[in-house]
């Protein structure tokens, strides 16, 4: 039986790494073919490779049968493979037209036809059911459209192979259920698709079969009709992994952040919240759902005294927090994981050491009138690494070069060892490996059995019901209703996401 | 990797220095001039008896303040070409004070430095406050700022402080930083203390980078704005701090002339330059104290051998401008030499 | 070397070595670092001495140049070390005080010091002369002065060029604007511009490299018909006024002048140090230039007449804005 | 002097001593919309004047007449290419920090500009040229009332070329293929690269092109107003272009309205001395008006300016 793909034997260093080591991936036509692995593990490293982006040290590609030399996406693209990037390859500044022609413009008379490009864009999109606006700036879309743009590339050249690599990690569930359909009839119209996820439940709906890697090692390829999550956590950890979280009751004390009346302006001076109320207490994780763009960003940094509050007021236990500082918001007793963590969580450049007294660095003992000392520091910092588990050669290497997953566990040991009264984690798993997933939602109960108040944002709905003791939905700026995880359904908290009222549980 | 490093850091610099030379000398040879005698004028000129050996220092003292100050700013990512102004307000500032204060030197010499630094911090404080409140390029304000201050300080000397040839007054005993036992031992150089205040100046530069919760926001700041406004530092004051500290140490290399060097301060014409060297100082350092201090030997030092390669060999003193910029394009694509390092150490380690 | 075989020559210069250290213009700038270096270069010609070594320039790149450069000369043994502009003049100084037994000379400028000559001109006279020219062949009666930076210096050269043209035309309006650069050429430029705009029909410059914009200007409106002249200054530029030919005179500043002779006394061992060497309309060391095509008959006759009254001492030409105050006063 | 006559005087005076820093700071958007800093527009427009200058003394001498100076600014453009050409093989092949390469062209374009005008002319600066731009009326156009006096009446040709080039370079950036993937290259090399286009290639065109440009703006200089080349010819009209370029925010028709604002600040600050209602200033504040004017107005009216997003970070495959 012939490959549309087949890469043979692949190895791929890096300087000080073996990102991939002999590794050998099949790919049937028309199939949704999972590459599975930790954080690391080599799977971008190894699609780079087969889309041109990397030359690998060792290994054959052969595509449709045919030996090919690719070192360049021009010959990928022309071999009708087509990328979705992990990191969206999109220019901000460009229109979603520009974005899909750029390299392969259509021209009346030396000039770009932005006319029948957006014509042709268009029906692209109509064919796929790809919604996309061709001539918004990709700045002002939502992810999940970029996402479409993304994919429309690809097929605006034409690609029979297409390769997502984390497409999910970003998305929605909304957007999620979307992108599964998208890729149901991609295949359905023969093409084929290589699928990186961490998350198994899609392998699971979506993927034929599942090509599972670790430490730049190929495992190997099961097919997923035979398998279940836990034989696949397994076999990319190489250990048994338990998702259902192991959590006791809660039982929450006095309350902790006191939200009133908030409204908060976003960057286009519009309040994107709007009369929110919310209320949480020692000792519980209140999660708030809701499609992304409705206020969660907003509401975070007012909390945290990054963005003006215009009207209402925030209490952290019986001190008004309301547009203080950053710096006195901290003070006061928050921790904050936030959501983006190459923006905001690290200096990428400073060492894993400075990364980890980002917050105290000005604080006794690291630093004493305005003295740097550097003993303490790098003795909390190893102190952190070991106790979560942090994979960086040392306390000195720049946090640049650890994987997403261990740059989010620095940000949580960081963040958790403050030992604050009340703890923000926003997207705190996103784009993570199922052992990282679940080292991190322990940390969580742990603080929330420790007494402390805990706000969960997050897209991911069984995070979000795994996970917090409380509900809040969130749509349009407002709380508009709380539900107890136990005693609500995905499919109601899907609808009360998209603003419908509910007969059960009462809004408010 | 770190020793590698290590060896790479002085690696580089000398094979550049190496290449450098050895360019200049072709173009040398075909514009029909004697290399050898001119290098070895050259360096005559650089290292060749106390005289020199003075000149060369002396030249050294403001470029290390003019580069410290450039350093210091990228290291808060902000590009500071306003050098040139901060040190012409810092020579008025030292002059005027150097004229018209009287005082015993333990207190006049140190009062001048400071007139200096704070002329030169409130001249770098305004493109800085500029960028933080406006969001305006400092690139553009400080170029401004350079013609400003040229015009400006010129205007201020022909109105208060003329004096015959152009120029003010000399400053008194008190305030000179010159000194006849230096001049002796270097058979008059112009040779002064200047010197002790700029290597003064790069060990603070370091120490506030390195050691101090303020040049942590500062470095942080530098690299990533975002993550250092969620950790609660304050952007804006450091963006403004950053430019006024810079703004001290180019305002103290006005000192350097004012109370070193010349003694006075002249109706300058045009800018010095020292402002524009300081760049390449701070880059050929690598924007560190200690690179910044050996960057300013060598550019001093080629500055002032090439007087003597002139005078000896006949060699036009450009010259030596083009085998600096030769020596900094080298410096500058020691990605080669990394690259390569980098080679080898994979072979080791794999 | 052939200073050996030069018995020609008095003999007590064989062995006379001399140099001059030249400012930032190098001593090819077309102005006094350039005439300095000629009138050195003659006078090592003449008296057999060889180039380099005998005698030779060392040129500054930067102001803090001067001082290394006049010291390195002194220390080569040059019997005498001459520096080229007042910029210099606290440089000199110093080396002749650390360096009593070094023979120096400084060119426009006056220093402390019995081993220091100091050589000046009365740049003043000869801009009155021009002033004259100026005066009598504006058909609007309107000339300008545009001056480098503003300055003792160029004061002087301003003073005395409004003197003469007042002197020559008492109702011609002067217009005067400094440039405070001596090398922004679009600067004299526009100047230029807003003078001959204004109704001037001729501009007298001392800008240097500013200077040139001026010409260009000049130049501009003589393509398109308009009769328009510039002064040049220093040297004779009718040069930069070709093809259009719009240079109506120079004022010439004799510095080669100056520094062949000052060699020369000092070659004959009648140094004249911590004395001010005065080069005028006397000694020659200041005048007109020698193309004199574009110069009509009387104001040449006029020219002539104001030089032997100055010469005489019956016209004493003002130097700075106070003096010049006077000297309009005594002409009504 | 009347409000006409005013004008009659300043604006012209803009538009000539704009010119020189319009085409410098076109090459700079070249540059920088690539994603290469280019610090060294100084030097490469030096370098242009001292091409310039040369280049239309020898075509004189072959007596090419009026056609020198337009040969000069061709060659002016190549070999501004070829100097930039060392700082785009440092900056784009060879990773090189942007800023230090550039302030390393600097520094050899002066030193070997005037070390070739001694070697050539044994003279510290070239002779001075008699083949000039020169001013002149447009036809027709100087004719219409008003506007033409201000715009159309005694101004050179090449401020004309410029101000047509800006709009061209605006046309090309923003409307060609071509233009789209330079600035793709600026703003985000690595998915340029995953579209098939050549990183390396657009930006070695970019700093070339910035050569070129910058180069022109010193030819013109030389041709239109110094008259020949000395070691003082170009000293900040480079820098003040690069102000200019981010001034108009990294946009043609912006650098080209920057240009502009610095050529009639300039104009007013040195005619100020004769407009009835500034004569009494000081000289001092009117000499420093056209800077404080600049920064005003940046912190004023236009404000953050933001430059292309990967300016100034070399381009390595597979690096993030
Ligand atoms: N550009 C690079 N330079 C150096 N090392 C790299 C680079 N890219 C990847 N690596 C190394 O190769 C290994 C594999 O990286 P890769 O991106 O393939 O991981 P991954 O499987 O995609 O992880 P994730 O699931 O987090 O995306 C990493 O551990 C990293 O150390
Ligand atoms: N420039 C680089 N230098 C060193 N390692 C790198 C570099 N870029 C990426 N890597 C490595 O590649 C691996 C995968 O990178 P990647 O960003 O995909 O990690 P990730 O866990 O997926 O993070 P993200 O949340 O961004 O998806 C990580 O181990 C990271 O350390
Ligand atoms: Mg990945
Ligand atoms: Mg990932």
């Amino acid at each position: 039986m012939e490959y549309v793909i087949e890469m043979r034997n692949i190895r791929k260093e890096f300087p000080g790494i073996v990102a991939n080591d002999d590794i050998t991936l099949q790919v049937k036509k028309g199939e949704i073919h999972a590459l599975l692995g930790e954080n690391g593990a080599g799977k971008s490293t190894l699609m780079n490779v087969l889309f041109g982006l990397y030359e690998p040290e060792e290994g054959e590609i052969y595509v449709k049968g045919n030996k090919v030399v690719n070192n360049d996406p021009n010959i990928a693209n022309s071999l009708g493979i087509g990328m979705v990037h992990q990191h969206f390859m999109l220019v901000d500044k460009f229109t979603v037209t520009e974005n899909i022609i750029l390299g392969k413009e259509p021209t009346k008379s030396g000039k770009v036809d932005l006319k029948s490009a957006a014509k042709e864009v268009q029906a692209l999109s109509d064919q796929y059911g790809l919604r996309v606006d061709p001539y918004a700036k990709v700045e002002d879309i939502s992810v999940g459209m970029q996402q479409r743009v993304e994919i429309l590339k690809t097929l605006y050249r034409g690609a029979e192979i297409l390769i997502f690599d984390e497409p999910t990690a970003v998305l929605t569930p909304q957007e999620i259920v979307e992108l599964i359909q998208i890729m149901k009839k991609l295949v359905s119209e023969g093409k084929s698709i290589i699928l990186i996820t961490h998350k198994l439940k899609e392998i699971i709906e979506v993927c034929d079969r599942c090509t599972v890697i670790r430490r730049g090692k190929g495992i190997g390829t099961v097919d997923v009709k035979d398998s279940n999550p836990d034989s696949l956590a397994a076999m990319m950890v190489g250990r048994e992994v338990n998702f259902t979280v192991a959590k006791g009751i809660a039982d929450p004390k006095e309350s902790v952040l006191t939200i009133k009346d908030l409204v908060v302006l976003d960057s286009r001076k519009v309040p994107a919240v709007n009369g929110l109320n919310l209320n949480i207490r020692a000792g519980e994780i209140v999660g708030i759902a809701g499609v992304d763009g409705n206020g969660q960003s907003e509401l975070l940094e007012a909390i945290t005294g990054l963005r003006k509050i215009s009207e209402g007021s925030i209490h952290l236990r019986d001190s008004d927090i309301t547009n203080k500082t950053p710096r006195n918001v901290t003070r006061t007793g928050l921790a904050h994981i936030p959501q983006d963590r190459h923006k905001h969580g690290l200096v990428l450049d400073f060492s894993v050491g400075e990364n980890m007294v980002l917050q105290t660095y000005y604080e006794k003992p690291f630093s004493n009138n305005g003295i740097l000392k550097f003993s303490p520091i790098f003795e909390k910092a190893n102190k952190l690494i070991t106790e979560y588990d942090v994979r960086t050669p040392d306390a000195h290497t720049p946090a640049r070069a650890l994987s997403g997953g261990n740059q989010q566990k620095a940000i949580i040991a960081r963040e958790v060892d403050r030992d604050p009264d009340f703890l923000i984690a926003a997207q705190p798993t996103r784009g993570l490996d199922v052992g990282a997933i679940e080292f991190i939602h322990s940390k969580l109960i742990e603080q929330r059995d420790k007494g402390k108040a805990v706000l969960l944002v997050s897209f991911e709905l069984d995070e979000i019901m795994n996970v917090s003791d409380k509900i809040a939905v969130m749509y349009e700026g407002r709380i508009v209703a709380e539900v107890d995880p136990k005693q609500t359904t995905e499919q109601e908290l899907g609808l009360l996401m998209a603003g419908g009222k509910r007969g059960t549980a009462d809004a408010e | 990797m770190q020793n590698n490093n290590n060896k790479i850091k002085f690696l580089v610099p000398l094979v550049s220095v190496l290449l450098g030379l050895l360019i200049g000398g072709i173009i040398m040879l075909v514009s029909d001039y004697d290399p050898f005698e001119a290098y070895v004028a050259l360096f005559q000129g650089i290292i060749g008896g106390p005289y020199f050996i003075g000149e060369t220092i002396r030249q050294m003292s403001p470029l290390i303040l003019a580069g410290l100050a450039v350093a210091f700013a990228f290291r808060t990512g902000l590009f500071n070409i306003g050098v040139e102004g901060q040190l012409l307000v810092g020579w008025l500032a030292s002059v005027y004070v150097g004229v018209f204060v009287d005082a015993p030197a333990i207190i006049h010499i140190p009062l001048a430095i400071l007139a200096a630094g704070v002329a030169g911090a409130l001249w770098g404080a305004i493109p800085g406050i500029l960028k933080a409140k406006f969001k305006v390029h400092e690139v553009i304000t400080t170029i401004m700022m350079n013609y400003i201050a040229l015009y400006s300080t010129n205007e201020i000397i022909r109105q208060f402080m003329l004096a015959p040839g152009e120029r003010t007054k000399t400053i008194k005993e008190t305030a000179s930083l010159s000194s006849p036992f230096l001049q002796k031992i270097t058979d008059y150089s112009t040779l002064h203390y200047g010197i002790i205040v700029a290597l003064i100046a790069a060990v603070i530069m370091w120490f506030i980078l390195w050691r101090t919760t303020l040049g942590f926001e500062l470095r942080a700041v530098g690299f990533n704005q975002h993550a250092s406004q969620y950790a609660g530092i304050n952007v804006s004051k450091n963006i403004v701090l950053s430019m006024a500290i810079s703004g001290v140490f180019a305002g103290i290399a006005g000192s350097m002339e004012g109370l070193g060097t010349y003694q006075y301060m002249t109706i300058n014409a045009a800018f010095t330059g020292v402002g524009f060297d300081g760049i390449a100082v701070a880059l050929l350092g690598a924007n560190s104290a200690i690179g910044v201090v050996l960057g300013a030997a060598l550019f001093g030092g080629l500055k002032i051998g090439a007087l003597n390669m002139q005078s000896i060999a006949g060699v036009p003193t450009e010259l030596v401008g083009v085998v600096i910029a030769l020596i900094i394009f080298f410096v500058a694509c020691s990605y080669i030499v990394h690259w390569l390092m980098n080679r080898v150490n994979k072979g080791g380690k794999i | 070397g052939n200073s050996d075989d030069g018995k020609s020559s008095s003999g007590d210069n064989k062995d006379f070595k001399v140099a001059m250290v030249t400012d930032t213009g190098g001593v090819d700038d077309k102005s006094f670092n350039q005439s300095a270096w000629e009138g050195l270069t003659k006078y090592g010609k003449d008296n057999k001495l060889e180039e380099g070594k005998d005698f030779k320039y060392l040129q500054s790149t930067q102001q803090s140049d001067y001082k290394p450069n006049l010291n390195s000369l002194v220390r080569q043994k040059y019997n005498l070390v001459f520096g080229i502009g007042f910029l210099m003049g606290s440089d000199v100084e110093t080396v002749a005080k650390q360096q009593p037994d070094a023979k120096l000379a400084i060119v426009d400028m006056v220093v402390k010091g019995d081993n220091v000559a100091n050589i000046t001109f009365s740049e003043h006279e000869g801009s009155f002369l021009v002033g004259l020219v100026a005066g009598l062949q504006t058909k609007s009666n309107k000339v300008g002065f545009v001056g480098g930076v503003n300055s003792e210096l160029i004061k002087k050269f301003e003073n005395g060029f409004k003197a003469g043209v007042k002197t020559a035309n008492p109702n011609a309006e002067i217009m005067v604007q400094y440039a405070e650069d001596f090398n922004k050429a679009e600067k004299g430029q526009q100047i230029a511009n807003t003078f001959y705009e204004q109704g001037a029909d001729i501009i007298y410059h001392a800008a240097g490299g500013t200077g040139m914009g001026v010409f260009t200007e000049a130049k501009n409106r003589a393509k398109n018909g308009q009769k328009v002249w510039v002064i040049g200054v220093d040297r004779d530029q009718h040069e930069e006024g070709m093809p259009e030919n719009v240079t109506l005179t120079s004022m010439v500043k004799r510095v080669d002048k100056a520094v062949y002779e000052v060699s020369e006394q000092t070659a004959k061992g009648k140094f004249p140090g911590g004395k001010v060497v005065e080069f005028g309309l006397k000694q020659d060391g200041v005048g007109i230039a020698p193309t004199t095509d574009n110069v009509s008959k009387d104001a040449l006759a006029k020219v002539d007449e104001y030089k032997k009254k100055i010469i005489d001492g019956e016209v004493k030409v003002p130097k700075t804005d106070d003096e010049y105050k006077d000297f309009l006063a005594n002409l009504k | 002097m009347s409000f006409m006559d005013i004008l009659a005087l300043i604006i012209p005076a803009a538009i000539v001593s704009a010119a020189p820093l319009i085409f410098t700071a076109l090459g700079g958007v070249f540059s920088e919309r690539s994603g290469v800093v280019n610090i060294g527009l100084e030097g490469l427009m030096l370098f242009g004047a001292f091409t310039g200058a040369v280049t239309i003394y020898y075509c004189e001498q072959l007596g090419l007449g009026s056609a020198s100076p337009w040969i000069s600014f061709a060659a002016a453009m190549v070999v501004g290419a070829l100097l930039a050409s060392i700082h785009a093989l440092a900056s784009i092949t060879l990773k090189a920090d942007q800023v230090i390469s550039g302030v390393a062209l600097n520094f050899l374009a002066a030193g070997l500009a005037i070390f070739l005008t001694k070697k050539i002319f044994h003279a510290g600066q070239t002779p001075v040229i008699s083949e000039r731009i020169s001013k002149s009326d447009i036809p027709y156009l100087s004719d219409i009332p008003f506007i033409g006096k201000l715009f159309f009446s005694n101004a050179y040709a090449t401020s004309y070329v410029a101000v047509l080039f800006a709009v061209i370079v605006w046309y090309v950036l923003y409307k060609t293929p071509f233009g789209l993937r330079l600035r793709s290259v600026g703003e985000h090399p690595m998915a340029a690269d995953t579209m098939g286009i050549k990183v390396p290639k657009m930006r070695y065109i970019g700093v070339l092109l910035s050569g070129a440009f910058a180069g022109l703006g010193g030819a013109v200089y030389v041709a239109s107003i110094s008259g020949n080349f000395t070691h003082s010819t170009i000293t900040g009209q480079g820098f003040m272009a690069l102000a200019a370029m981010i001034f108009g925010k990294w946009h043609p028709l912006g650098a080209l309205g920057a240009a502009l604002f610095f050529g009639l600040a300039q104009a007013i600050s040195i005619s100020g001395s004769h407009i009835p209602f500034l004569e009494d200033i000081p000289k001092v504040f009117l000499l420093i008006a056209p800077y404080v004017l600049t920064i005003l107005a940046l912190a004023g009216l236009v404000g953050r300016a933001d430059a292309p997003k990967a300016l100034g970070t070399p381009y390595e495959k597979g690096k993030r």
